[in-house]
């Protein structure tokens, strides 16, 4: 069976049963479109809440007694941590100013001398945000000597990485049901409007048609139709995503590479779901 | 080429044909006839094997009903045309493919699908509505296409179910006429008919389905 | 009661019937014959009102395709019992709901629907299969269950096409004496056929459509 | 026409097009099923996220000069304000102890007195977390005597705030796209059933049926689909929440009056979506 036949015959599929077919694009296409925002929204959020309230801060008190010299070969050591990102040295000057912004003027009013001692603010690189991974850096820089002691927010890291693992948890629960649902979806309208054919199938049987032959153009078919679908679910995706980008989040981002699994997706279901619909009308 | 012995074929639980055996040879012309409902169609069904005997055994070329694999199906029944009583016409497409449809499915090279379907088209009288939809036609033009497609690809037998019961008495004789020239270079026909007076005008091997038998008959001289 | 002014028909531009006037009066009973493709199916759709003329008028009982509107064409087809060239019988139900369907549609109480529809089947001979899908019949058999379905509301004129194409003698004199006997109660029957024996051996009114144009016919005495 | 032959009509027609109304009933199923995951997630999100990080805590410093009794003035005029849920006390020992936690032994040794004044720790009443009623309940705090300052993590809640806001955004978007695209699916296979029957259709309108009593029963049967395919997915729900509150979120709420509505779009859309399509083969 030659391919221009296969192809003519695929999109002939598409003049024969307009409707039928034009309702399965329309369902692969929304479907897709369906699994694919989920799965960009998801990304995004999962993103920008590890931008947002991930990029751990800790606050390092070192030893007062320390030289200028001493404080840069601190820093170039506490910096030499993979994990670390940046670390910006606090004097007790400055330390005291963000106490009082804290803690308001009264309270330093009544202090007699500045009591607080100087310190690294070190940032961790992104990424670098379970419990665990944090306070093996904290081991480290509390290794180093002239640090006094490494003081963060260990509890609310808890509980953010607790509400962070039930958000992935979520979202992969949400993502599969999604995922499982298009794809029902999507196997039954194709299902469906193959059906719609069934006694064209039966008069091809009648009239001397291989199984091979019968299937193939219906595969094409499917096929077809997840790539168009998936084409203009990606579309939409992007166009919605350029809206998204505009009125409201600037940082969103739409791979392309992401559309181009959900076309693949689209390619694969369809091919999947023509194969075995077909399959059933000829073993009937 | 086309033998039964002691077939017997129940539908629903009720006989239809009853132990029965037949023999057409090669290049034979057959009737059948038989009452509404008496079990021609399921006797054609049988060979084109749509359709397969509870009892006994069909023979078509070197294709026996007990052996025969699903596979092998679509090759005998590209071996048989069937002018089927209901037309069974593509109705996703236009006369032209639907007639070109036999052919594609041998793998028929595309210049040749289009000289042989618009030849056949003309004998039957049809090439001026090659490109219309089947829902399009009316009815004895939808019945003419039945019988091009079931010619194009030239079987070794030719099932006619009725072929004339939508066609005016001289498109009927046309069609025969043509039946009878495909017979006599070597196909092999076997048509179901009601219209006795056919019979008479070409007169052949009649076979009669009644209570599930098959017996020799004659086209009996009814006033119509 | 049925007339048709100057009636032309064309169907995708090109004409089918060609300024054509027609009468039938109540209680008539009328061949239509000619060949195949002529028209005839469309001259019957015409009544119907499935297909409206290009120019021309249709008058049907008190209705008029020129000036009917969308929501009486039901009411219109109720009077009208049509047995169909291709008998458009509901695959979705058995032959009795088939049947039974077009007295619901008139709104008739449930018991009636029974008696009348029982009566008429056993009237064409189809009783036994009364519980049968369509496609689960003979040729003939769905025939038979497409004329009962067009008389079992006592249209005040049947229209059928090609009634008998599928059924073999008997049973074709069997219905026309049925038509026969139904027409003698009051309804018009317009029967389209090609089978000239079966209008030998119940004569009436003969019409002949022929290039567009319908003119008082008679069966020729071919030999079929 | 008489309800009774409606009913039955309805009921036959799932017998008559078994495979097509079975495709319809499983996308309704999985659509609201879809539909009422998605929100059901989102309420409960919203909801624990309002429980975890919008109990709002405000620190009110107050006069260490004032009596015991003053305290329990102040602590019950503190309450008195309606979005006040609790107000603790909190000594300046306590207050130490808490200080030395969060910033080391090392800074507390330094001290010569405890410079900690005496406060009250408020607990606002849940829902009370947009910055601006926030900001009221603290100028009425303020204004009470003896009061010095309050404190609290202005900058942390306007940026939750902002989060918060945009995540209900992202919500009702995704949300509004899965009606949107339920809605379409659920409507394309029901118009794909219907037209597996269109040559039904077109016969019963040949054997002289009113538009209407065509239409009626596949309504009916639109109305049934949607009707059984809301209650699986109901039921689909529950028994997920079911699974879901016994393996990791105790606190999961699948409300009956959520099901309920649930049921009450499938109705409505397989009502409207069989209404619609009847309506384009009659009108062909
Ligand atoms: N699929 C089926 N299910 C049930 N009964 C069937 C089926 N096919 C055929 N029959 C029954 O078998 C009998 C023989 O049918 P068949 O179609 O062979 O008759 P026929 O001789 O071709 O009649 P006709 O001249 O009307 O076409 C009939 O009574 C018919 O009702
Ligand atoms: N829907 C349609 N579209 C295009 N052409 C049509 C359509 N219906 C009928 N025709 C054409 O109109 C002509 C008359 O058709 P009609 O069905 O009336 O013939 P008929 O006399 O009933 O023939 P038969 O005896 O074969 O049933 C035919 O040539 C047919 O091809
Ligand atoms: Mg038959
Ligand atoms: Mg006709």
């Amino acid at each position: 069976m030659k391919l221009l036949f296969l192809l003519k015959e695929g999109f002939a599929g598409f003049r024969r049963a307009r409707l039928a077919v034009t309702i399965a694009l329309a369902t692969i296409t929304l479907s897709l479109a369906l699994l694919g925002l989920f799965g960009l929204v998801a990304q995004n959020l999962s993103d920008s809440f590890q931008r947002v309230f991930y990029q751990i801060r800790l606050e390092v008190f070192v030893d007062p007694s320390l030289s200028e010299s001493d404080f840069q070969t601190l820093k170039s050591e506490i910096e030499r941590i993979e994990a670390v990102q940046s670390a910006e040295y606090i004097s007790p000057g400055a330390a005291l100013q963000e106490f009082e912004k804290d803690f308001g003027k009264d309270l330093v009013a009544v202090l007699e001398s500045n009591p607080l001692p100087p310190s690294f603010r070190v940032l961790l690189k992104t990424g670098h945000s379970r419990p665990e991974a944090i306070q093996a850096v904290v081991r480290r820089i509390e290794a180093l000597k002239a640090v006094d002691e490494v003081v963060y927010p260990e509890n609310l890291i808890r509980l953010l990485d607790k509400y962070f693992l039930l958000g992935i948890l979520i979202a992969v629960g949400l993502g599969t049901a999604i995922f499982a649902i298009s794809t029902l979806l999507i196997f039954n309208t194709i299902r469906l409007a193959i059906h719609s054919r069934q006694r064209v199938i039966e008069i091809m049987r009648l009239v001397g048609a291989t199984d091979a032959f019968i299937k193939a153009p219906f595969i094409f078919e499917g096929i077809l139709q997840g790539l168009i679908g998936g084409l203009l679910a990606a579309g939409l995706l992007w166009l919605a995503g350029d809206l998204v980008r505009y009125l409201f989040l600037p940082g969103l981002s739409v791979p392309w590479l992401y559309l181009a699994g959900l076309v693949a997706v689209g390619v694969l279901l369809g091919c999947i779901g023509s194969y075995l619909s077909v399959g059933k009308y000829l073993n009937a | 080429m086309i033998e039964l012995f002691n077939v017997s074929v129940k539908i629903d639980n009720r006989p239809v044909l009853n132990d029965i055996s037949l023999q057409i040879t090669k290049g034979e012309f057959v009737y059948l006839i038989g009452k509404t409902g008496a079990g021609k169609t399921t006797l054609m069904r049988l060979i084109y094997m749509d359709l397969f005997p509870g009892k006994g055994n069909v023979i078509v070329d070197r294709h026996s009903s007990s052996t025969i694999r699903r596979k092998e199906i679509p090759f005998l029944r590209r071996k048989v045309g069937v002018v089927f009583q209901d037309f069974k016409l593509l109705p996703d497409r236009t006369v032209f493919d639907n007639v070109a449809f036999a052919l594609q499915v041998i793998g028929s090279p595309k210049r040749t699908i289009r000289a042989r379907a618009l030849s056949v088209l003309t004998r039957v009288g049809l090439n001026h509505k090659r490109y219309q939809m089947p829902h399009h036609l009316s009815g004895g033009e939808q019945q003419r296409a039945a019988i091009a497609r079931a010619l194009v690809n030239e079987p070794f037998i030719l099932l006619a179910d009725e072929p004339t019961g939508n066609l005016d008495p001289q498109v009927s004789t046309e069609i025969l006429a043509l039946l009878e020239s495909i017979n006599r270079s070597g196909t092999a026909v076997l048509m179901a008919t009601h219209n006795y007076g056919l019979i008479r005008q070409f007169p052949h091997r009649t076979l009669l389905v009644e209570n599930g038998k098959i017996t020799a008959g004659e086209a009996p001289y009814s006033k119509t």
